[in-house]
This record gives C-alpha cells, structure tokens and sequence, in this order.
C-alpha cells in the first residue's frame, strides 16, 4: 500500500474511543435493546446470520420486536428462536420461508403480523433510511399485491410506486472482521444484507469472529466504514444447521 | 403418427439454455431454470448471477469442498468461476431492477398473453408465500424466459388470457419454454415457435388458454 | 482466498468474449460516440479522470455533447479540452469550478448551458438510473434555487423535493486495473465518481493503468463488477497538472 | 477599557476545534474550517471525511509524500490515519445526507437567526457559481457549525434576520464562530455564548443584523 499512514501519538485516546465500541460479551451488547425496539436482521441462505446477537436477545427477554428481515428463520435457527418464543409481533421480510415454522405458525394464527417486500426494494428502502431520502418511486410491483395502498404515478412512461424508507433502532448484524475503530469485512457471500443494515439503523451491533487492531485492514478492503458501526463483540460462530 | 413426447424438466432445461447469447449475464430462478447452468449448450459461456452478491457463480460445491459463507439463493453451496465477484444484497438488486442482467430465467405458475407474470403464489396455499427476489428480477431484466410445465397436474393450461394468480410483473416475459411448446411473447400477442416432438401447433392451442400465432414454418423443440 | 475456483475449459470462449470488450486504442474505444451524446465523465479534484478517452473523444470530433460531470475541468485539463474546442453544449455539474475559464467563458457568452446539482444529489441521481429508480424525494436544496421547478411534497413531516434519474449514453471512466472479463479496481480517493457512472450508462468505456488475467483479482477485491463494463484500454496515465 | 480583539481565521479554527467531541466524524468544508484539522486540542480525536470518498483523512502531505491519487476536496494531496477507508462518491454522501456525520464546520456568507445558511453564491459574482457538496452536508449533518467573520470587508453583519444571498439550506446551522463571538441557533432564535477579548455583548449586537439573547453569565471566547 503506497498511503500515506500518519504516525498517531494519541494512542490512549484512540483506545479511549475504541472501548466504547467494544463489548465483552454478547449479553452486555444487547441489554439495553428495548420492547417494542425496531431492529434489522442481517443474513441470507444460511451465511452471515448474527446468531449469537439473536440468542442473546432471546435471553435478555426484548419483545414487541418489530422485524426487518429478509426470512423468518429456520426452525428454531437464525430469526426462528425469537418466532418461537413470542418477541416479534411484526415482521417486514422478501421471504419469510416454507422452515421458518415458528413463524408461520404465529401467522396462520394471527399473532404475528408481516409486510412482504420485494428484496431489491427492501434493500433499497433501507438504504434510502440510510442515504437520507425520503422515498423513492419503483417500477417493481406495479400491478401487483405489492402495490397496494401505494401511490402509483406515471414517470417518462413508466409506472412507479412510492416506496418509503424502512428505519429502524438497532441493526443485528454479521461480520467477519471488525478493527477496533468498527471497519469491517465480509467473507464472499456472506455480505448479503448486513453493509445495508449497518448503514440504516441509529444503532449498529456487530459480532464479529475477528477484532483486529486498528490500520491491520488494508482502507481499499473496509467493505462497512467504521462511522457505521457502533457495538462490536467477538463472538463463536454459531450456523444454524438446520 | 408419431409419439408425442412431454420433455423432462432437464429437456425443458437444456432447451431454454438454448436462449442464452454467449457471454451473458444471467440469473436463474428456483426450479427448472436452476437445472440450466448444468445443460449449457458447448462452446456457450454464461456468467451467473445470484441476488444474495454473486457474479460469476460455478458449480455446485462437491462433497467436502461445501462452504457455508458462499451459498447460492437456494442456500445450496455453490462455487465461482474466476473473474467472480461479491458484493452486498442492494448492489445485487441494483443489477436486476437496473437492466444489467441479459437474461434472467424464471419458474412460472402462469403467464398471460400480454406477458404477465404470476409465479410467487398460489391462491389459497397455506403460508405467508414469500416474493424473494422474482419482482425485482422480472421487472428489469432484459430478456426473461419462463421455463415451466406447459399445463397443471389437473391438466389446466397456465399460458392463459389473464392471470388470476397473483401477479409477479406486468408485461414482463419475452419467452415460454414448456414441455410441449416454446412461445413468444410480442406486443401483439403470443407466437408460437416450436413444439415437442410429435405434436401440431393445434394440439398444443388446446392446453394453451390464450391464442396464439402459427408460424409459416412450425420448428421442433431441439433436446440437445 | 478459500475460494472453490472452477476450473473452466472453454479458454477460447472467455478469450472470443474477452476481445469484445478489450481495444487496442483510444481512438478505437470512442470512433462511434455520436454527435448529440450524452456522457459521463468520472472524476474529482485530479484524480481518476479518464483523460485518454477525453482526449481521444477531442481527436474524434464529437460535437453537441451533453456532459455530466462533478466539475468542468481546469484550463486545457481534463473536461476543458472539450470546452475549448466547443463540443459541449450542457453540462449537468455540481461545481463547474473557478480554474474551469474555457467552460466560464462559454457559460458567460451563453454557448454553454448549465444544470447545476448538489454532488451527493447528482451521485444519487446517476445512481437511481443504474437501479432501475424512476425518481426520489430528497430533503437537499428544498428551499434554495436548486428546487426551483421541483415538486416538492411534506413526507413525515419534513420537506422533499423530486430528484429524477440521470442517464447516459456513455460512461467515460478511469481505473486502476481490469481484468480481462471488466471487472475493476481504483486506488485511494480516485474512486470519487467512477464506480457509480460506470453503472448508471448504456455503454461504460474504461481506461486503465492496467490490464491483468481473468482470475488475477480477488473476486472479493472487485471494486466494480465486470457486468458494469462494455469497453476497456489500457492507456498510459495522463494527470492534467493546471 | 481593554483593547478589542478580533480572533485570526487560525483562531476562529481554534476556538471551532473545541467543539468537537472526541471520537467525532467531521466534514470540514472550505476556508476557516479548513484550518480545524490542525488545531485539535490536544486529547481530542476527530476522524475527518471528505465527500471524495476518505473517511479519516490526515494530515497533508509533505513535499515528496504527494500522492495524486489520495486528494482532499480541495484538490489537496493529503494522507490518511489508521483506521482510514476509502469508497466512492455516492457513498460518501450517504454518509453526509444520512445524519452519519457527528459534526460539519462550513464556511458562511449569511446566516439568518433562523439558522439558514447562504454559503455557495455570492449574488452578481462572476462566473456559473457551485454548489460542490455543501447542499448535502448542511441538509444532513447531526451538528453543523458556522465559522466565519463577523462582517464583510464592507462592516455589514453576516449574521442576518433573513438571507439575501442565495440558500444552501434552511434551518441547518446549529452554532456560529465568527471572530468576535460563539453565538448558537435556538428554535427561539439566536443566542449569544461567547464574546472576543475586549467586546461587550452591545458592541457584538450594533455588528449583528439580527437580535440575540445575552445569557446571565457572558464567557469570553477561549483561544486555546
């Protein structure tokens, strides 16, 4: 890396910095997430879930979870633990799943409650939190369920939607490595929706399977800023294999 | 008078594989459409896009090679091919909503005559259906063929006048691929272009529930 | 990189698609840019401008070119060749810039027309073509000459204005590296503008310090994914120094 | 009677820099604010962005050290800290618009007791004017600070009951460094924090085009 690196003499302050990122352990991370607390999931087929956040919150007792997620878990894996247990009373997810059976089952019964958004858009609508716009217009979904109770309008030609942002409190999110200022990576696919979540909550929570020290992340490969993040625990992996 | 033969799924398959110009970039849908990258036609090379952040994906992962942090829309380990790249879920998006795909494959549950799309849903099925990424996908790619069963279990025609599925997109799909017939979609209605092995053009108008165009010159489905 | 590569044997048909987007030169790259074009131009504060292509694109003799860009070049440099040599009739701009005297001119005489943009609303505007956005609403310039002739709409209690997306005919960008398939890679701040345009145009045309084997990058490492790229040289960097 | 003192634009910067939090992410914006960078008080850590695409930028760089690929807004070749990033330009601006920011200082033509800042265009100036990404920063910024002098060359008041130079946006200016007061922007309206050595909160009034509250206890303006 031919950059310029400047020589710091502050290394207290950073470390100052440093310690109120991180946590030492996942049930610390999570105490103060609310009832009723809007939080993102992150995760996709099986990769980058942020399991031992779930599970912490599933000990610390938070309900009245309103849900954004693209699935509902598997089982009792990923999002499924906190279906079973009765913490979400709302969910906005692409695709809640055929095994997210704790869900489906609150949901056949009612005592869940879901929006069903297109995964590009509810991509986009929480990167559009994230970016400080206040709606977009989207050709996807004209026609369709999906539209309903949406404002339609015709642009050069073209039918859209206004679709609006999808803020939320907390973002729970899955990293591999954090340095200790909050920059992270990813591992191949297991990205998917966490640098959005990260970017679109007011308070992003990250468990990571690495802290490194600060300057050991090459600044071309930071994949999640560090001004994104604001919690970071190391933790086990835990997949759920189910 | 001949046989008349219903293709296999990995007919149908290999046939819709047919369609995809070499080089392109293209997605594949749960189903049918997932079969394609297996039956890519020699000498045809296709860069396959997952909407989870994949460009380039391979094959499936073999025994013991399987790893979990590069998995395909289905969750099934997959590999990549070199030249691949990842990226996050709302760049994945940005190239299905935005035009880049050049194809995009996808199962069908029907398709109108004006290129409806329905293929999220079944009326009356139990469960919260789920959308994933098909909306996007439809609404914004170049070309998007539906590789499906040309009728129902009950025998029921799903190339119909209007959908009464709920609907993916409007006016999306250019091409049908079937076990009996590949069909066109134009700004004038359906156009018939081949037929399975054994079959008329009439034949095949009886389980269609929309008219379609015959062609001067009526083509077999070629399997391979 | 625990990556499973497959091994492919079709070398000659990566290679037969590999010559549809790799040209010899610069002058080759842009002989069919057509009078009237409407072109992106990547590029901020001397780094990661696609002066070749600008170059060559003046040899060519293309005229009447609506531009986008952040600034409007500096004396003979970068943008300003095309300014001098009157080819540009609009530039859509978010600071055309002090050091831009053959665009001031040409403003001041009337011979140029100018749609002036704040820069993150012409990054999100160019960004909403190349994700298939029909519009958005933005909180930014709402009360200023920026929102003159906008809608503007109360959402959530805060005042928006309708952004609509930027297309392009071309995209003239700058990278460091390609690899023979498109996909890139940029180096330090001269990313700016280049990953975004190179999106957001039919036709993206590229020029880069390098040309490396499909393969050479890490697929985690791409910066912009080759289904972005239609055209690519390698040309010896040009750093305009005015 | 003590002499009155009129802060140096390095005061200004001076007085600015303390009210940074540690751990803060800054957007400096042209001019006085420019200056901040270098004028940390010792103890304070601010990571500092550029719209380019640099979160944690550093120092400039030395003669020999210039690398042109790694600028500042300003075109200035600069270096990066520990813990740097790099991204493109609509994700910088994600960072601005989206409220990511804790602290941007810009320079000022006129703020209005409203907390409306003028600061791109000054009417009738020669030239296309430009806007550059002051429009974003001002409309997302968690804190936005003002510096700026006083008054014009001319002696009229920059702080004004309503802009007449052209807007960069409404509402957005939460507190004002001039040198001669640290003055902050209330939904009530403007009140006076801080006055320069030798300066009573009249004499700042008469230099003031709109009215300000005197808090109880008037602080003098630290300059170090």
């Amino acid at each position: 890396m031919n950059v310029n690196i400047r020589r710091l003499n502050r290394g207290q302050l950073f470390e100052r910095r440093m310690k109120h990122k991180i946590y030492r352990d996942v049930d610390a991370i999570v105490a103060d997430v609310p009832d009723g607390a809007r939080i993102m999931f992150g995760g996709f087929g099986g990769a980058g879930f942020p399991n031992n956040l779930i599970q912490a919150l599933a000990r610390r007792g938070t309900k009245g979870i309103v849900a954004i997620s693209n699935n509902c878990g598997t089982h009792d894996g990923e999002l499924g633990l906190l279906f079973k247990l009765d913490r979400i009373r709302h969910v906005i997810a692409s695709f809640p799943g055929p095994h997210a059976t704790h869900f489906q089952e609150r949901f056949a019964a009612g005592s869940v409650t879901l929006e069903l958004v297109p995964q590009g858009i509810l991509c986009e609508r929480m990167r559009a939190a994230a970016a400080g716009l206040l709606g977009f217009y989207s050709p996807v979904g004209v026609g369709t369920e999906v539209a309903a109770g949406k404002e339609e309008r015709l642009i050069d030609g073209r039918r859209g939607i206004l679709e609006m942002p999808i803020h939320a409190d907390f973002a729970f999110i899955k990293a591999q490595k954090a340095d200790e200022l909050g920059n992270l990576t990813y591992r191949l696919a297991a990205q998917n929706f966490n640098p959005i979540m990260a970017t679109a909550a007011k308070t992003t929570i990250v468990e990571v399977e690495e802290i490194v020290p600060v300057g050991s992340i090459d600044p071309q490969s930071v994949m999640t800023p560090a001004i994104f993040v604001h919690r970071i625990v190391q933790a086990k992996g835990v997949r759920y294999a189910g | 008078m001949r046989d008349k033969v219903r293709l296999t799924r990995e007919q149908i398959a290999k046939r819709a594989a047919l369609e995809l110009p070499d080089g392109a970039y293209v997605n594949l849908g749960w189903g049918i459409p997932n079969l394609i990258a297996d039956h890519l036609p020699p000498g045809i090379t296709a860069y396959f896009h997952s909407e989870n952040g994949i460009l380039g994906m391979g094959r499936r992962a073999k025994a013991g090679e399987e790893d979990y942090d590069l998995v395909d829309a289905m969750k099934v380990p997959v590999t990549v091919v070199p030249g691949a790249s990842f990226f996050h879920q709302a760049d994945a998006h940005l190239m299905t909503r935005g035009g880049h795909l050049d194809v995009a494959v996808l199962g069908g549950f029907q398709v109108s005559e004006k290129g409806d799309l329905a293929n999220w849903k079944i009326p009356g099925a139990k469960g919260s259906g789920g959308i994933g990424g098909a909306m996007d996908i439809a609404a914004g790619a170049k070309t998007l063929i539906v590789c499906m069963e040309h009728t129902t279990k009950e025998g029921a025609p799903k190339i119909v006048r209007e959908c009464t599925y709920p609907l993916t997109a409007l006016s999306c799909v250019d091409s049908i691929v079937t076990d009996l017939a590949v069909i066109d979609v134009h700004d004038a209605g359906l156009a018939l272009r081949e037929v399975a092995p054994g079959w008329t053009a009439t034949e095949i108008q009886e389980l269609t529930g929309a008219r379609f165009e015959i062609p001067t010159r009526l083509l077999e489905m070629r399997l391979s």
